[in-house]
């Protein structure tokens, strides 16, 4: 085994901390930290994480309702549906990776989204996807829509639930930085839905799942491996889905969290180990213990940097009751999946980590966290456009050829070659699958049924921030009750570009205000979401594209209204202005 | 020309569908099996008469379509019997 | 009529055929896993049904066919016994031998969910009886492995003695060209084995049952079946 | 030990996968390519050293699983670099 690197200021960069970032580990630990200790805080107080660039604008956002469950904060939202049910969703991006390997990146986004909501004890009854594509002609885009769409598609199709609906559009400024948002929507009983808290000191921290290898271990570990013989060998890879073995998790913590064998649990996404582990701590104001021999491992000789640091798909991590450990086991094994004891929660409110007879980090467990830079970064408001009088312009084009221009725009073409690469019927519950202008299913065998949408309109958010954001959620509103839903909640995935540009930071803002002023005046909580920044490619920013996932009920599903026209003669109404 | 390219994945990515091949078999009782990697291959007639240049074009192929090489390294072999 | 759904790991639509089978007979099926020896005492029908078993990975069905409660369900069709295999239990058919041919990739390599018009070959089986005959049904196809293919003498056995199940068709009845969505050979969506008690289709029957969700077309197979051993 | 298990399909058998790719390389321009046909490979592991046993053990292996010998053909190959 080679030694950890040195730390310098290279490495600390490299780890994407800023100067300052890395003077306020120094001050909150009294020492330098060691390299692993570096890769903890990188994970933990990058944008993904620590959503420093953005948290002091998501604490305006209106959460909460009477049928609010649960906001933000959880590995998803709950609301309440009545009947003692609760339904579950949220929506997460997975853009940089599909860039890089469309299929496998737009599979472990679904895998990931997945895992958010039967984590908390749902099972998933539908799926959604956003996706934003560059120009059709651009010499890579072919190559990008066909590997998501069968990404997206074999990962759902596999795992076995059914992909209901989405939005699709294209714009150039996509091309260097295309959109992959996944929305996933569960359903469990109110009284048995699972938090990542953590309780008990002495309690055994269990891994599940698949094997760790070196997937998706980030950037920094391509700056530090150069500082290792075989720094090819161990360059970062790509993550792999395997819906498999995600199908055989949901079915083992399904039945496992029947034992009340379950304290706590979270899924190991972004930041694998590290976060899941750190949260379930902190949200427990307890301290954790790993010992990273007891890890299993793809790959032999893995460093518990990078143990820490790999996001390798479908894995857990729960705390047990532990005179329940052994039938957990018994469940796990069933269903052929690895089970491994890694450590225990303690009182000392530390995380430290042992690995070959070394500690290897020994950090204050909360601080990791709580301590995390936020940015109140600088921004400029997107000026409002001048209002336009209708009378004042000349038609550049025909009505005829205008018509034909829209029809042959790839934005308003029909998405068929995508959707039916997507199982949109399995669980025989689809009345209205993608198409519609919100997707239908009933609940089990009704009569209460979920309408579900996923849009954003990128053009108006460009325009104006504010009343692109809101028009975001009206049109959510809209869809939900053209489909006879009563709209109840909201989960977002809000798309920008750089937000050290402060005309990017004005977007943001904007689009932020006028979401929460929509979502406000219609009773519309947030309850759950992600934010995705930084999406620029060679200086050009994507246009701001903030997803809006909304979520309604029907009382009887078999009264929901769909897009066909039903028999000649009927009468054709128009509504409002 | 008669060629063999073979596609295989990358040391250290997941190979989902060996895992569940090696299990399969380990279940069957096939003791002895460590572990499956799988990979792909192509037999491709060319019409093309010269080495080096099916080589060429082969590289080509690999390169657009036959291996991802995000994940996947290829090799290229010329069967002489042609 | 007693049936029992086989559960391999990897199944994923196993609910959706129990809530067929017990709304055309009143009666919810036994679940079996895979890992288990015996069917159930009295089993009169044996569902595979679909899903990704074993993700598909390999062949579509080949591990899922060597699972030892296969024995039990070769040993249940040399019997007589009725067995139904929906497209990954198709595939699971074919692979343990229980159904000749194999499910290659759809012949445009993608995965297809839609809505599909079969025409139903005969209707004098335990699994047809319910339909007229000449009859053309809408049901949904799901899935990314379902081109038939065997070789001539098989087909020409087959078609012989008269084993296609299905065939895909428009609307309207007509056979092959755009309305084959996967390149099966004679536009094969399902055959029978020689005695006709062992069935594989690639359409999911069991998604189409209520008029809420798109039609009841698929129902009268399960009615067929139901009915066929109360008969009996 | 190392060994590496082509399978291929058998000659006169329909391949879809390799006639898809056949064509997506012709409209590529990459003429001189006449056809193509996909098979698998599977580098397995095993503990084994006897080459005798490990042919044996991987024959079974292609028999009862790697191989769906209606359709493929299967070639087994000991790498004897262990
Ligand atoms: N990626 C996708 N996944 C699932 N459904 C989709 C997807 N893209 C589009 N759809 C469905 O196709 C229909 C048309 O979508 P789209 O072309 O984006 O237009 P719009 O958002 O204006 O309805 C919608 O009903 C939508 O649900």
């Amino acid at each position: 085994m080679s030694a950890d690197p040195p730390i310098t200021p290279e490495l600390v960069a490299a780890h994407g901390l800023k100067p300052d970032e890395y003077q306020r580990i120094l001050t909150l630990i009294g020492r330098e930290p060691s390299f692993t200790e570096l890769g903890i805080f990188s994970a933990m107080w990058n944008e993904h994480c620590s959503y420093k660039s953005s948290r002091i604008h998501l604490r305006k956002l209106p959460t909460k309702a009477p049928w609010v469950i649960q906001g933000p904060g959880e590995n998803a939202g709950v609301i309440d549906i009545g009947d003692g049910e609760a339904c579950i969703f949220k929506m997460e991006s997975h853009n940089h990776p599909s860039y890089i390997e469309p299929h496998q990146g737009a599979a472990t986004g679904v895998g990931g989204i997945l895992r958010d909501v039967f984590t908390m004890g749902a099972r998933p009854v539908a799926s959604l996807d956003l996706l934003r594509f560059g120009a059709p002609e651009h010499p890579l885009m072919r190559h990008l829509i066909a590997g998501v769409a069968s990404g997206i598609g074999s990962y759902g199709n596999s795992f076995g639930v059914p992909t209901v609906g989405g939005s699709t559009k294209f714009d150039r400024r996509y091309n260097g930085n295309i959109l992959v948002n996944a929305m996933a929507v569960g359903i469990a009983r109110q009284d048995e839905i699972f938090y990542a808290k953590a309780t008990g000191v002495g309690n055994p921290i269990v891994y599940l799942g698949s094997k760790t290898g070196r997937d998706g271990i980030h950037g920094a570990t391509m700056a530090s491996a150069a500082f290792e013989a075989d720094a090819q060998e161990k360059r970062p890879t790509v993550q792999v889905g395997d819906p498999f073995a995600e199908k055989l998790l949901l079915e083992a913590c399904l039945e496992l969290m029947k034992t009340g064998a379950v304290i706590a649990i979270q899924d190991m996404g972004a930041a694998g180990l590290t976060s899941s582990a750190v949260e379930m701590g902190a949200k427990g104001n307890l301290g954790i213990e790993l010992d990273l021999d007891a890890v299993p491992c793809r790959e032999p000789g893995m460093s518990a940097y990078e143990m820490l640091l790999s996001e390798s798909q479908e894995r857990m991590l729960m705390v047990l009751a532990p005179e329940k450990a052994a039938e957990a086991e018994a469940v796990f094994r069933k269903w052929g999946l690895d089970f491994a004891i890694i450590g225990k929660t303690t009182d000392d409110l530390r995380f430290v980590i042992k690995h070959e007879g070394e500690i290897k980090a020994d950090l204050p467990i909360k601080e990791l966290g709580d301590e995390a830079p936020v940015y109140d970064r600088p921004s400029v408001l997107t000026p409002r456009p001048a209002t336009i009088a209708a009378d004042t312009i000349v038609p550049p084009i025909s009505h005829g050829e205008a018509l034909l221009r829209l029809i042959g725009s790839p934005d308003l073409a029909s998405k068929l070659w995508i959707t039916e690469q997507y199982d949109s019927l399995i669980l025989g519950n689809t009345i209205q699958g993608p198409g519609g202008d919100a997707a239908l299913i009933r609940l089990g065998d009704g009569p209460k049924g979920l309408a579900l949408t996923a849009d954003v309109t990128q053009r108006y958010c460009e325009a104006d921030p504010y009343e692109g954001g809101k028009q975001a959620v009206t049109m959510a509103w809209r869809n939900l009750t053209a489909v006879g839903a009563l709209p109840l909640a909201v989960t977002d995935n809000l798309n920008f570009g750089n937000p050290e540009n402060p005309k990017i930071m004005g977007q943001f803002i904007g689009c932020l205000e006028g979401i929460g002023e929509a979502c406000r005046a219609l009773d519309f909580p947030i309850v759950s979401g992600n934010v995705s920044l930084y999406n620029a490619s060679e200086g050009q920013d994507i246009p701001p594209t903030p997803a809006i996932g909304g979520v309604g009920l029907l009382e009887d599903a078999s009264r929901g209204a769909t897009l066909s026209i039903k028999r000649p003669g009927d009468a054709i109404l128009l509504l409002g202005e | 020309m008669k060629a063999r390219v073979t596609v295989t994945l990358r040391k250290g990515i997941l190979d989902p569908q060996g895992k569940a091949i090696e299990g399969a078999l380990k279940t069957q009782g096939l003791t002895g099996i460590e572990s499956v990697r799988q990979g792909k291959v192509f037999d491709i007639e060319l019409s093309e008469t010269l080495v080096g240049t099916a080589e060429t074009l082969l590289e080509e192929a690999c390169r657009k379509l036959l291996a991802n090489q995000v994940v996947e390294d290829f090799r290229i072999e010329i069967l002489t019997e042609y | 009529m007693n049936a029992a759904v086989i559960l391999f790991p990897g199944s994923n639509r196993e609910n959706d055929v129990c809530r067929a089978l017990e709304q055309a007979s009143g009666k919810a099926p036994a679940r079996v896993w895979h890992a288990e020896d015996y069917l159930p005492l009295g089993t009169d029908l044996v569902v595979l049904p679909g899903g990704f078993s074993y993700g598909d990975y390999l062949r579509c069905g080949a591990i899922a066919a060597q699972a030892p409660i296969m024995k039990a369900v070769a040993a249940h069709a040399a019997r007589g016994g009725l067995v139904l295999g929906i497209c990954n239990g198709f595939q699971i058919l074919v692979e343990s031998g229980l159904l000749p041919g194999i499910l290659m990739r759809n012949a445009n390599l993608r995965f297809l969910c839609r809505m599909q018009h079969l025409k139903i070959e005969r209707t004098d089986t335990a699994f047809t009886s319910h339909y007229r005959p000449g009859q053309v049904i809408k049901v949904a196809i799901a899935h990314g492995e379902g081109n038939y293919v065997a070789d001539e003498d098989t087909l020409a056995r087959l078609e012989g003695d008269g084993r296609v199940a299905f065939r895909y068709c428009d609307a309207q009845g007509t056979l092959g060209g755009a309305a084959n969505p996967n390149g099966s050979l004679h536009d094969i969506a399902g055959i029978y084995s020689e005695n006709f008690n062992v069935l594989g289709l690639m359409p999911h029957p069991e998604n189409l049952i209520e008029p809420i969700i798109g039609g009841t077309d698929g129902l009268p197979l399960f009615l067929s079946l139901a009915q066929f051993k109360k008969a009996a």
